[in-house]
C-alpha cells in the first residue's frame, strides 16, 4: 500500500504535474491510465475517422453535471461512455450516520425536481420496519402532494425536452407552471424544493388554508392552460419529426435494461408500481395507465403529457375522499426498530423509486441502500444513441427525463 | 404475504438455499449461496411458474463479517417483492458472479456495489468505478471505512484496482458496526 | 495630481493609447483645419477632382457605424421579444423600456478580457470575426434604404450581394478551425456545409424576379415596383418569395436553422472560444446580418422604399369622388405644404423662437383651466410634453412630405422590422430542425422548387411577354 | 401533426404571438415582494419573544442537530465562561472530519478549544479601572493586558468589549494591527522553531545532496 507515485504508474488527471507538463493533453478524454475494463479498452480505441468528444460536464444541456465521452464519426455518434460522480455526495453513507428522521433530510436532495418522492420511499421502508400504520388522512395527503409534484416534474421535463431540441419558449412556459405548484407545496410544506415533508409514521402538516386556496385556483385553470401549452409541441412538425423514431427500444429490451416508469410503459409494457405493487391507497383511487407502444422519444414525451392528466384526475378524487383523522401516528421520538430489513418501492415521476433499510436495532440504519430510476436509465443512453446524431444526444437523454442528483446519490 | 410463493420456492430452490425462506409485510426472502446466483436468478427469470422478469434493484450489503448482494424481483406471479440474498461473501476478497447475462441494466448497478464495496462481480464487462474517482483506493461504504484516514492515504497517482487487494484497511475492530443480517 | 495618475494607473492598455491619442488627435486636427485654410484651394481642387472616391469612403464610413445601431436595435428587439413570447417582462431597467440593455451589452463586451486559447492559430483566429463583420457591413453598402441613399448603386448590385455575402461564411469557417475546439469545428464545419447549400436555393429563386425585371440593380429593382402594393414582385413570385425566406433564414443562422450555434448540442459552435470584442463582433455580424437579409427581402420583394399605396392615384381617386358630391370642390395639391425655410425669413425665426412658449402656455391652458385641482408647473410641464409631441409629429410630416428620402426610409425601415420581428418570433417559437433535416430539406425540396419557379417564371415570360 | 404541411408551425407561432400580449408571469422583485406563504420556514433568523429578548440561549442543540454541521455558535453560556467554538471557515472540512472521528467514538484533541483554559478576567479589571473603562485608551489597555498575561487572552478582549462597551471587531483588529501585540503566548524555541523552517537542518541538507548525486530519493551518498 505504497502511496508514492513511482514511475510505473500513471499520473492521474488531479494531479497538478500532468497540467504543468502537457497543458493540451490534460482535457483529453482519453483517460490517463491503462484500460482498466474489456469495456474500457474497446471504448477507447480510435478506429478509422472517429474522434472523441468530451460533453460536459459544464455542458449547457446535461442535465446537470453529467459527462458524456462521444466517439464520433463525422457529426455520427458510433458510441458513448457516461462518466459519473461529478455531484456524488455519499447519501447512503450519510444516512447510515444519521438517525431515521434525519434520513428524511438526507435525501431530499436526490432527486431535486421531485424531492417529495425521494422521501417517499425511505419513510415507507422504515414504517415496515416500525410496523407502523400510517392514518388515511396522511396517506391521502402524501398520494395528494406527490402527484402534485409528479406534475410539476413533468411540466418541467416538457420545457427540458424542448429546450434540447432548441425550442427556447417552452421551458418557461412550463417553469410557470411548475413554479405555482412549488408555490402551493411551500404553503404546504414550508419550502419550495426540498420540501422535507413526509415523516415517519405520517406528515409534517395538515393541509392548511393557504394551500387549500391556491390548488383550487390552479386546479381551476390547469387543464387549459396545460393543453395550451402543448399545442405548441405537440403539433409542430419540427418538433415532432425530431423526435419520432428517436431512441426506439422495445419491452424485452427495456426491461432487460431493468426500465421502469415512463419509459418503461412508453414501449407497451404497463408496469406501474401503483398498480403493479399497490402501496399507500393507490388501491382506493380511479386512474388509468398510460400506455405506448412506440418507445420512441416521442412516446416518452406524449406518456407524460398523458400522466399529468391522469394526476389530475388522481388530485381531484383525493380531493373528494378526504378523511378526517390524525395526520401522523403515535411513535417514540427516538426511533428504535428491532432488527431486520425492509424494501419499499414506489413510482415516482422518473420511474420506480425504491428503498432497501437494514436495522440493526441502534437509531441508524445499519444501511440504506436507495435505487434511482434516473441511474438505471441514463445506462441506456448508450443502447439507444448508437448510430445518431450529436444533435439527438441531448434529446435523447432529455426524453429519459434523468436527474443528476439521483443519478450521483 | 404470499403463501404460495413460499410454497413454490421452497420446492423448487429448498436444496440451495442456505437459510429459511421468510416473509414479513410484502417481501419474501430467499437466501442462497452467493455461487448459485445465477443458476437460481435465472430459474426465477425464465420459469413461467415463477416470471420474475423485472429486477427492481441490486444492492451491497456489509454487515460487518461478510458481504452480500442482494437481489430484489418483482414478478405478476405473485403480490410480493422477492428478495434474493446472496449470502457469505468473505470481506477479505469478495467475488460473486455477475448477473449481466440476464439483465444487463445490472451493469451500472453491479459496478455502483464494486465502487462502494469493492465487491468483483466476475463476468461484468465494465466494472470501473462509476461514483469515486478512478484513482481512489477506499471502497467507503464498507464499515471499517473512516473519511480521515481515508483522506491520509488517498494518493495522488493512478491505481489499476483489479490488481488491488481488497483487505480491510486499518479501522479498529472495536469500532465496526455489525449485523446479522 | 494623484487622482490623476490614479485613475492613469487602473487604465488597461487599450485605454491608455486611447488616452494618449485624443490631445494628439484634437491638435492634428486643428492643424489639418488650419492646413486646409492656408492651402485650401489646390487640396479643394483636388477633393472634387476625386469626388466618386469620397463619396465611396463616406458612405462607407456611415454604413459603418449605422450597423451598430441596427445591431443594437436588432438585439433589444431579441430580447424583448422574445420575453414577452415567454411569459417575461424581459429587460426594463436600464433606459425606458430597458431599451439601452444592449448598449450596455456592447459596453460589456468591449471591456471583457479578450483571449486565445493555447493552442489556437492566433492570426486566423483574430481575423475570423473581422472577415465575418466586413462582409456583412460590405453587403449593406448595396441595400437602397430610400430613393438616392444607397451607398452604391451598382448595376449588378445582387451579384455583389451574393458573391460578398457568401465570404460571411469564411469567417465562421475560420473561426471554427482556429479555435483548436471540436466544438467550434463542428460549428464551422456545419456552418459551411449549411450557407453554401442554402446559397443555390437562395440565388436560384432570385433568377425568376430577374428574369421579370430585367435589371440586377437593387434600386432599378425598388423603382420597378412603385405604385400599389400589389406591382410587388411577392404576387408575382409567390413561390420565389416564400423559398427566398426560407433560404434567407438559414443563411442568416437563425432558427430552425440555427445549427452552427445550437447551443444545446455544440455549445455556443464556431463561438465558443471567443469573448470580448471578437465574439462581440461575430454576434454583430449576426444580427446585422438578419437586418441585412430582411432588408433584401423587402427590396425584392416587398417594393423597397415604395409605400404601399400611390399617392397621387389616391389623391385623384378622391378627387373624383368628392368632385362628384360637390363639383366646384377640388383638391388641388393637398399635400403642398412642403416649405422652403430660405424664402420665409425672419417670419420662420420668429416662429421658432416663439412657437415653443406659446405652443406650450396653448397646450397647458385645458388641463390647469379644467382640473381646477392641478397645480400649475403640472400643468405647464404637460403643456411642454404635449407641445414636443405635437411639434415632433408635425416636423415629422413636414419632413415625410417635403422630402422623398425620409418617406422612403419610414417605408422601408417599417417593412425591415417587421421582417426582423418575424425572425424573432420564429425564434420564440420554433424548435430546431437536425442537420441531416436541414440538408435533405435544402436540396429535396428548396432546390426542385426554386428549379420549378424559374422554369414557370421564364415560360410565362416567353408566352406571355413576347 | 396536421394534414397540412407547415400548419403547425403557424398555430404554434399564433400561439406565441397570442402570449406576447398576455399578462407576464415575472415578478419585478425589488418593487414586488415575493408572496411568502406563512409556513415558509426557509428564513434564516433568530426569533425574538414578546419581551423583546433574543430566544437563543446558545444551548447548542441546534449545532448539534444539524446533519451537516452547518451551524456554528459564539456565545457565552450563563455562568459566564466563553465556550465560543471557534474556527475560520477555511477550517470547516477538518472540523467536519474532527468531528466523524469524535462520534466514532475516538477522542480528537481539538486546537480550537486551547484558546478557552480558564482565563482569570480580575487583573483585566483592575486595568480597566486604572484607564477609566475609556475604550479611547484602546492601545495603552492592551498593551497592559499583554503585560500582565504576556500575550493577549481571548477572554481578557472579550472582557475588555464588554465593560467598555467596544466592538469585540475593533479591539480584535487594533490588537491585530499592531505587530507588538500577540494572541499567542510566547514560546522560548518560537524563535529557533521559525528560523529552522526557513533552513533545513544538516541531515536533511545532506539527504538531498546525497539524492542529487545518486538519483535515487534518500539515497545514502
Amino acid at each position: 500500500m505504497t502511496t508514492t507515485a513511482g514511475p510505473h504508474q500513471h499520473a492521474s488527471a488531479d494531479d497538478p504535474r500532468v497540467m504543468l507538463d502537457d497543458q493540451i493533453g490534460a482535457f483529453e478524454p482519453i483517460p490517463p491510465y491503462p484500460p482498466r475494463t474489456e469495456r474500457e479498452a474497446e471504448f477507447y480505441t480510435l478506429g478509422d475517422g472517429e474522434m472523441f468528444l468530451n460533453m460536459g460536464p459544464q455542458h449547457p444541456s446535461t442535465h446537470g453535471v453529467l459527462r458524456v465521452v462521444l466517439k464520433l464519426d463525422g457529426e455520427k455518434v458510433v458510441d458513448l461512455d457516461p462518466v459519473l460522480g461529478y455531484l456524488h455526495r455519499g447519501v447512503e453513507k450519510l444516512c447510515e450516520n444519521a438517525d431515521y428522521h434525519q434520513v428524511i433530510s438526507q435525501v431530499d436532495p436526490l432527486e431535486y425536481i421531485s424531492s417529495l418522492f425521494c422521501e417517499w420511499s425511505p419513510v415507507m421502508a422504515f414504517e415496515k420496519l416500525l410496523d407502523v400504520e400510517v392514518p388515511r388522512r396522511a396517506e391521502y395527503i402524501r398520494v395528494l402532494s406527490g402527484e402534485l409534484n409528479r406534475i410539476a416534474s413533468h411540466a418541467l421535463f416538457m420545457g427540458w425536452f424542448a429546450l434540447d431540441l432548441g425550442g427556447l419558449t417552452p421551458i418557461l412556459w412550463s417553469f410557470i407552471e411548475r413554479d405555482e405548484i412549488v408555490e402551493m407545496l411551500a404553503a404546504l410544506t414550508g419550502q419550495r424544493m426540498l420540501f422535507n415533508y413526509f415523516r415517519i409514521g405520517g406528515v409534517n402538516g395538515d393541509l392548511n388554508h393557504d394551500f387549500m386556496s391556491r390548488l383550487g385556483d390552479w386546479m381551476s385553470r390547469a387543464t387549459g392552460q396545460i393543453e395550451s401549452n402543448l399545442t405548441l409541441l405537440n403539433e409542430n412538425e419540427i418538433f415532432v419529426r425530431r423526435a419520432r423514431g428517436l431512441g426506439v427500444i422495445d419491452t424485452e429490451t427495456a426491461l432487460s435494461m431493468c426500465m421502469s416508469g415512463p419509459n418503461l410503459r412508453a414501449t407497451g409494457s404497463p408496469f406501474d408500481v401503483r398498480r403493479a405493487h399497490p402501496y399507500s391507497i393507490y388501491p382506493e383511487l380511479d386512474f388509468d395507465i398510460p400506455t405506448r407502444s412506440e418507445g420512441d422519444s416521442l412516446a416518452r414525451y406524449l406518456l407524460r403529457m398523458e400522466e399529468i392528466k391522469q394526476s389530475l384526475r388522481i388530485i381531484d378524487q383525493c380531493l373528494h375522499q378526504m378523511p378526517d383523522s390524525p395526520i401522523m401516528a403515535k411513535l417514540p421520538r427516538l426511533l428504535r426498530p428491532r432488527p431486520g430489513r425492509a424494501y419499499a418501492a414506489i413510482e415516482g415521476p422518473r420511474g420506480q423509486y425504491a428503498t432497501y433499510a437494514i436495522s440493526d436495532g441502534t437509531d441508524q440504519p445499519f444501511r440504506m441502500r436507495i435505487h434511482d430510476p434516473s441511474f438505471i436509465h441514463l445506462q441506456s443512453v448508450g443502447l439507444l444513441m448508437k448510430n445518431n446524431l450529436i444533435a439527438d444526444t441531448m434529446a435523447v437523454m432529455a426524453s429519459l427525463d434523468p436527474v443528476m442528483g439521483g443519478v450521483d446519490k | 404475504m404470499d403463501r404460495a410463493l413460499k410454497a413454490r420456492l421452497q420446492a423448487r430452490f429448498g436444496d440451495i438455499a442456505s437459510g429459511p425462506i421468510r416473509q414479513r409485510h410484502d417481501e419474501t426472502e430467499l437466501r442462497i449461496p452467493a455461487g448459485a446466483a445465477p443458476d437460481v436468478l435465472r430459474a426465477l427469470h425464465d420459469e413461467p411458474e415463477f416470471g420474475f422478469l423485472m429486477l427492481s434493484d441490486l444492492a451491497g450489503v456489509d454487515t460487518g463479517d461478510h458481504m452480500q448482494v442482494v437481489y430484489h424481483l418483482w414478478s405478476e406471479t405473485t403480490s410480493d417483492w422477492l428478495r434474493v440474498v446472496a449470502d457469505r461473501i468473505p470481506r477479505d476478497d469478495p467475488r460473486t458472479p455477475s448477473i449481466t447475462f440476464l439483465w444487463k441494466g445490472a451493469e451500472w448497478m453491479e459496478r455502483e456495489a464494486y465502487d462502494m464495496f469493492g465487491i468483483v462481480f466476475e463476468g461484468n464487462r465494465d466494472l470501473r468505478r462509476i461514483y469515486m474517482p478512478p484513482d481512489y483506493t477506499s471502497f467507503p461504504l464498507r464499515k471499517d471505512f473512516f473519511l480521515p484516514d481515508d483522506a491520509a492515504r488517498s494518493p495522488g497517482g493512478g491505481v489499476r484496482h483489479m490488481e488491488r487487494s481488497h483487505a480491510p484497511q486499518g479501522a479498529p475492530a472495536g469500532t465496526i458496526r455489525r449485523v446479522k443480517a | 495630481m494623484t487622482a490623476l495618475s490614479r485613475t492613469w494607473g487602473r487604465l488597461t492598455l487599450p485605454g491608455k493609447i486611447v488616452f494618449t491619442l485624443i490631445p494628439l488627435l484634437a491638435v492634428l486636427t486643428a492643424g489639418l483645419i488650419a492646413f486646409i485654410i492656408v492651402l485650401g484651394g489646390p487640396i479643394w481642387d483636388l477633393i472634387l477632382a476625386n469626388l466618386w472616391f469620397i463619396r465611396f469612403l463616406v458612405a462607407a464610413t456611415i454604413i459603418l457605424v449605422i450597423t451598430i445601431p441596427i445591431a443594437f436595435l436588432n438585439i433589444y428587439l431579441e430580447m424583448k421579444v422574445i420575453a414577452l413570447m415567454n411569459l417575461r417582462v424581459g429587460p426594463d431597467r436600464v433606459g425606458p423600456w430597458g431599451s439601452l440593455l444592449s448598449v450596455v451589452h456592447g459596453l460589456k463586451v468591449l471591456i471583457k478580457e479578450d483571449f486565445t486559447p493555447t493552442g489556437a492559430d492566433s492570426i486566423v483566429f483574430t481575423w475570423a470575426p473581422v472577415v465575418t463583420y466586413g462582409a456583412a457591413v460590405m453587403t449593406l453598402l448595396v441595400i437602397p434604404f430610400a430613393p438616392g441613399m444607397a451607398g452604391q448603386d451598382f448595376n449588378i448590385g445582387l451579384l455583389y450581394f451574393f458573391a460578398v455575402g457568401g465570404m460571411g461564411v469564411v469567417g465562421l469557417l475560420m473561426g471554427g478551425w482556429s479555435s483548436f475546439n471540436k466544438y467550434s469545428l463542428l460549428g464551422g464545419l456545419r456552418s459551411a456545409a449549411q450557407i453554401i447549400s442554402y446559397e443555390i436555393p437562395l440565388t436560384l429563386s432570385v433568377v425568376g424576379l430577374l428574369i421579370l425585371a430585367g435589371t440586377m440593380s437593387l434600386n432599378q429593382i425598388v423603382m420597378q415596383q412603385s405604385g400599389w402594393f400589389t406591382d410587388w414582385y411577392v404576387f408575382r413570385q409567390p413561390l420565389g418569395f416564400v423559398i427566398f425566406f426560407i433560404a434567407a433564414t438559414a443563411e442568416a443562422n437563425r432558427t430552425p436553422f440555427d445549427l452552427t450555434e445550437a447551443d444545446s448540442e455544440i455549445v455556443a459552435g464556431f463561438a465558443t472560444e471567443y469573448s470580448g470584442m471578437r465574439f462581440g463582433f461575430f454576434f454583430f455580424a449576426e444580427y446585422v446580418n438578419v437586418f441585412i437579409m430582411s432588408a433584401l427581402t423587402v427590396v425584392l420583394f416587398l417594393g423597397g422604399w415604395n409605400a404601399p399605396f400611390d399617392i397621387d392615384a389616391l389623391v385623384n381617386v378622391l378627387n373624383g369622388v368628392v368632385g362628384a358630391v360637390i363639383p366646384s370642390f377640388h383638391i388641388a395639391t393637398p399635400f403642398s405644404i412642403a416649405l422652403d425655410p430660405g424664402s420665409l425669413g425672419i417670419p420662420l425665426l420668429f416662429v421658432i423662437g416663439l412657437a415653443p412658449l406659446i405652443g406650450t402656455l396653448v397646450l397647458a391652458a385645458p388641463f390647469y383651466l379644467v382640473r381646477s385641482s392641478m397645480r400649475w408647473w403640472v400643468a405647464l410641464i404637460i403643456g411642454f410634453v404635449l407641445f414636443n409631441v405635437v411639434a415632433g409629429g408635425l416636423t415629422f410630416a413636414w419632413a415625410y412630405v417635403s422630402f422623398d428620402w425620409v418617406a422612403g426610409l419610414v417605408w422601408f425601415m417599417a417593412k425591415t422590422f417587421a421582417f426582423v420581428f418575424l425572425f424573432v418570433w420564429m425564434r420564440g417559437t420554433l424548435p430546431r430542425v437536425r442537420i441531416d433535416q436541414l440538408m435533405g430539406f435544402a436540396w429535396k425540396w428548396l432546390l426542385p422548387a426554386a428549379l420549378l419557379n424559374l422554369f414557370v417564371t421564364a415560360a410565362a415570360v416567353v408566352i406571355v411577354g413576347s | 401533426m396536421s394534414l397540412v404541411p407547415g400548419l403547425g408551425l403557424v398555430r404554434g407561432m399564433a400561439l406565441t404571438l397570442r402570449r406576447f400580449f398576455e399578462p407576464k408571469a415575472t415578478i419585478r422583485y425589488p418593487e414586488v415582494q415575493a408572496d411568502i406563504p406563512p409556513k415558509f420556514r426557509g428564513r434564516l433568523q433568530l426569533l425574538y419573544d414578546e419581551y423583546g429578548t433574543l430566544k437563543c440561549e446558545t444551548c447548542f442543540q441546534c449545532a448539534q442537530a444539524c446533519p451537516i454541521e452547518c451551524i456554528d455558535m459564539g456565545g457565552m453560556d450563563t455562568k459566564g465562561r466563553f465556550h465560543v467554538h471557534w474556527g475560520a471557515a477555511e477550517t470547516y472540512g477538518e472540523r467536519r472530519e474532527e468531528s466523524a472521528l469524535r462520534r466514532s467514538g475516538r477522542t480528537v484533541p481539538d486546537p480550537a478549544y486551547d484558546h478557552f483554559e480558564g482565563v482569570d478576567v480580575g487583573p483585566v479589571d483592575d486595568i480597566l479601572e486604572t484607564f477609566d473603562h475609556d475604550p479611547a485608551h484602546l492601545l495603552p489597555i492592551l498593551e497592559a493586558t499583554q503585560a500582565h498575561y504576556g500575550y493577549l487572552p481571548v477572554g481578557a478582549l472579550k472582557r475588555i468589549s464588554q465593560v467598555t462597551g467596544t466592538w469585540y471587531a475593533q479591539i480584535y483588529g487594533t490588537a491585530s494591527f499592531y505587530g507588538h501585540l500577540r494572541f499567542e503566548p510566547p514560546t522560548v524555541t518560537a524563535q529557533a522553531t521559525a528560523i529552522s523552517e526557513r533552513r533545513p537542518d544538516e541531515a536533511a541538507f545532506l539527504a538531498s545532496l546525497g539524492a542529487s548525486l545518486t538519483g535515487r530519493p534518500g539515497g545514502d551518498a
